[in-house]
């Protein structure tokens, strides 16, 4: 690795992740006026035109409001909690391919902080120690409610991992790769892999709306039934921190889903075009964002329209449909793939 | 029971098909219901940009109106009070002293007039109960406070101030206006009308 | 030489972790504990190349076994039962016993042959597709077995679960 | 792939070899079951190390196959292992391994 392409590298990541909070930051306003335009109602309009600067005004309080700490707290397991949700929210955005790639004096300067070999998987392992952010903040604000939130939260995120692997895994059979980058490439020519996939697709859907802890999905932070979940004893930008973090994961899972099933950065005809390589490469990371931002309305939309489960319909779901639905959706996979002759 | 409308439904838990224990039809549905309600007209009127159209018979916040001369037209004869079903109008009523003329049109006037805006229903009974043209439900609103004793309203809040006089010329008919500025009556002189 | 430091960090992380598993009172602090020793045996399959494994086993370790761990001791609020009253002359023969088969573990691998790994290694044993073939192919039968050995031991997990039996059955 | 050019075989082992002992000094020293548990699952790891240290030194995948039929074996051992332990918490309202001697003669 040489030392322009070092010092690229960490540029890229510092914008990555200013770009994830940024976008986290600018969902906010957007659910809320989402909410507001399918209620019938205006939405924040105060603070810059449009509201536009809610966001900044949102953090601003955030920042200063008064931070409590549970006297009968675990104080350093309290500060830990948020914090390491936050961290693994942001860890994620740094496999997914956000463009082809910049060509300057030679040498192609991928937009993807790092194509690791075992890219989907280290999706997954990130997204699996995510949980501990909720069970760790949960169990050390002492309070009953926030551990059967932090409880609750946690075992639905589990189980839905499961789903979420399986569906995954069909994909990955058809691709023979992990690497994101690859999936990606494999998309360039012919059609999006949601052609292929429409029922890995789905499950994947619906289990990013659980690890997301979205509507009809939120049932650690319902208010009504368990005072708030995990982060009932939460205050000033610790509160923040967990609910920034959700936002940043429905960036990320958009991110994912754009990329696996929908082509990532890719568009139809977009070889056609007959675009100079650094121009094209733009138009697909405007492309991209498109689509990530199509994913997060549907993600808004579903949410304030949707119900939310009861806990048993939540685990009944989570293993008695979508599980065995994987499963079936592996082994149709597998046997199309023997049929079309795909398999080596 | 009886029924009082025909609107009531027998509740039924019927067995859920397999179409509809697939639940994607009913979301998908759902879906678009609130989709299309993106595109409709927003409801919200911007209050304090933006203030919302009352009717002309609005009832809000009591005047007590004063003459053309300015004094003060109630007599404290109490009938609001005994209209009032929330029973949230008191008064005191005083004597009208050598030189007041200019302040109270009658010889008895009310000397303590007070409205308990949390009791009052905003009824407009005293306003039809008042044999002297005295109170009046305006389109004002009634602002809030913070303690429930700011809520009674005296005759610093409720009697109209001489230069900022209230319009209710739109909450009586035309009959009723031309007689009541009709001079030939006695009732409807001034005390500068009698001066003359 | 950046990998030797990541080497000596991570073996101190992970041994310093376990010791803090075994000493801590309060049983959360041996499950982060012992999470952070994960985490650094992950990071060891890294610098070892076996990307795979290290993904697999943050998943299956971190994501899995750790947070069955936390539940357990979460759901029944085992934190301050934690009263040792083992007896010093036990906890010494304990030491004595750990610190005599440390030693003759450490006295073996001592005289082991000191070689180094990047001589003899080709850098793609770690890689999926590899193992995959290994796994597949070499090992199809052990690899069947172990789905019947995890489909017998949630059955056995759930069935043990279960709060009351005759309830259930009746 | 330029990597561990002076960390050998035995810095491994010797690694593997601490953790070991770690986690039967922690079985030894300890008497909640969870801890014991812990401990096991620390003892596993210590060889799953060795294992990939020497998949690492040969070339080859077989140490890497084991130690996923060591994970495979962990992963069903803590779920039926853990089933015992809410178990007994349950009808002993205790995890203390000392206290467990109902079947000593």
């Amino acid at each position: 690795m040489t030392d322009s392409m070092l010092i690229y590298k960490i540029i890229l990541c510092v914008i990555v992740f200013a770009v994830s909070l940024g976008a986290a930051a600018y969902m906010t306003w957007g659910e809320r006026k989402l909410a507001a335009w399918l209620q019938d109602r205006v939405g924040p309009n105060r603070a810059g035109p449009l509201g536009l600067l809610q966001p900044i005004a949102d953090g601003i309080k955030m920042i200063f409001k008064e931070e409590m700490i549970p006297t009968h707290s675990n104080r350093w397991l309290f500060i830990l909690g948020p914090c390491f949700f936050m961290l693994c929210a942001c860890m994620t955005g740094v496999v997914i391919p956000w463009g082809a790639g910049w060509e300057s004096g030679g040498t192609i300067f991928p937009m993807q902080v790092t194509d690791i070999n075992i890219g989907l998987l280290y999706l997954l392992g990130v997204v699996s120690i995510g949980v501990y952010g909720v069970m760790i903040g949960g169990w050390a604000s002492n309070n009953k409610y926030s551990l059967l939130g932090a409880l609750r939260a946690s075992s639905q995120m589990i189980s839905y991992e499961v789903a979420m692997g399986l569906a995954l895994i069909a994909l990955v059979m058809m691709t023979g790769t992990l690497s994101l980058k690859e999936i990606v490439a494999q998309q360039d020519q012919g059609l999006a892999f949601v052609v292929y996939q429409p029922l890995g697709f789905i499950i994947f859907i619906i289990c990013a709306f659980a690890e997301t802890n979205r509507a009809p999905f939120d049932l650690p932070e319902c208010e009504s039934e368990l005072v708030g979940g995990y982060h009932t004893e939460y205050s000033s930008m610790k509160l923040g921190f967990f609910l920034f973090a959700e936002y940043i994961n429905m960036f990320i899972s958009s991110a994912i889903m754009a990329s696996l099933y929908f082509g990532g950065y890719n568009f139809p005809f977009q070889h056609e075009l007959g675009l100079d390589g650094n121009v094209l490469t733009i138009v697909q990371t405007a492309v991209f964002f498109g689509k990530i931002f199509i994913f997060i309305f549907v993600f808004m939309w579903v949410r304030w329209t949707l119900p939310r489960f009861r806990y048993d319909q939540l685990m009944n779901l989570g293993w008695k449909v979508l599980l065995p639905l994987a499963i079936a959706n592996i082994i149709i996979t597998g046997f199309v793939m023997l049929f079309m002759g795909k398999l080596g | 029971m009886m029924q009082l409308t025909n609107r009531s439904m027998q509740v039924a838990k019927k067995e859920l098909t397999f179409m509809e224990r697939l639940y994607f039809p009913a979301i998908i549905k759902g879906m678009i219901i609130t989709l299309s309600h993106l595109f409709k007209r927003k409801a919200t009127i911007k209050y304090p940009d933006q203030v919302r159209e009352l009717s002309a018979v609005y009832r809000g916040q009591h005047v007590l109106k004063r003459d053309e001369a300015g004094a003060e037209r109630c007599t404290a004869c109490g009938l609001c009070a005994v209209a009032c079903p929330a029973e949230a109008i008191t008064m005191e009523s005083a004597e009208r002293k050598k030189g007041e003329e200019s302040l109270y049109r009658e010889e008895k006037y009310a000397k303590i007039y007070e409205i308990n805006m949390l009791r009052c229903i905003f009824c407009g009974l005293c306003e039809e109960a008042c044999p002297k043209e005295a109170i009046f439900l305006t389109d004002r609103i009634v602002p809030s406070s913070f303690t429930r004793g700011e809520e009674v309203f005296g005759k610093d809040k409720l009697v109209e101030g001489i230069d900022l006089r209230v319009d209710v010329t739109k909450r009586q008919t035309q009959e009723v206006l031309s007689f009541k500025t009709d001079k030939k009556h006695y009732h409807n002189q001034t005390f500068l009308d009698k001066k003359k | 030489m950046l990998t030797e430091y990541a080497f000596w960090f991570l073996s101190f992380v992970a041994v310093f972790s376990g010791i803090a598993v075994i000493l801590s009172k309060n049983p959360v602090y041996s499950v982060l504990n012992l999470i952070m020793t994960f985490f650094s045996i992950a990071g060891h399959y890294f610098l070892m190349n076996a990307q795979f494994l290290a993904a697999v086993h943050i998943i299956v370790y971190a994501g899995a076994i750790m947070v069955l761990f936390l539940y357990v001791i979460m759901m029944l609020n085992l934190n301050n039962l934690e009263t040792e009253k083992r007896s010093n002359v036990l906890k010494l023969s304990a030491v004595v016993a750990a610190g005599l088969l440390m030693t003759v573990l450490s006295g073996a691998v001592q005289t082991a042959d000191q070689i180094t790994l990047v001589e003899k290694t080709t850098g793609a044993a770690g890689m999926v597709e590899n193992l995959g073939i290994a796994l597949y192919r070499n090992y199809l039968l052990p690899f069947e077995l172990a789905s019947v050995l995890f489909l017998a031991a949630m059955v056995g997990a759930v069935y043990l679960s279960k709060k009351n039996l005759n309830e259930t059955q009746a | 792939m330029e990597i561990l050019h002076n960390v050998t075989i035995n810095h491994y082992l010797g690694l593997s070899t601490v953790l070991f002992a770690l986690g039967v000094f922690g079985m030894l020293f300890r008497k909640n079951a969870i801890i014991i548990f812990m401990c096991v699952e620390l003892m596993l790891n210590a060889v799953n190390l060795a294992l990939v240290s020497f998949s690492k030194m040969h070339g080859d995948t077989d140490g890497q196959i084991f130690v996923f039929f060591i994970m495979v074996v962990a992963a069903a051992e803590v779920a039926v292992g853990l089933a015992i332990l809410m178990m007994l918490y349950r009808n002993r309202h205790t995890t203390d391994t000392d206290t467990l001697n109902d079947l000593k003669g």
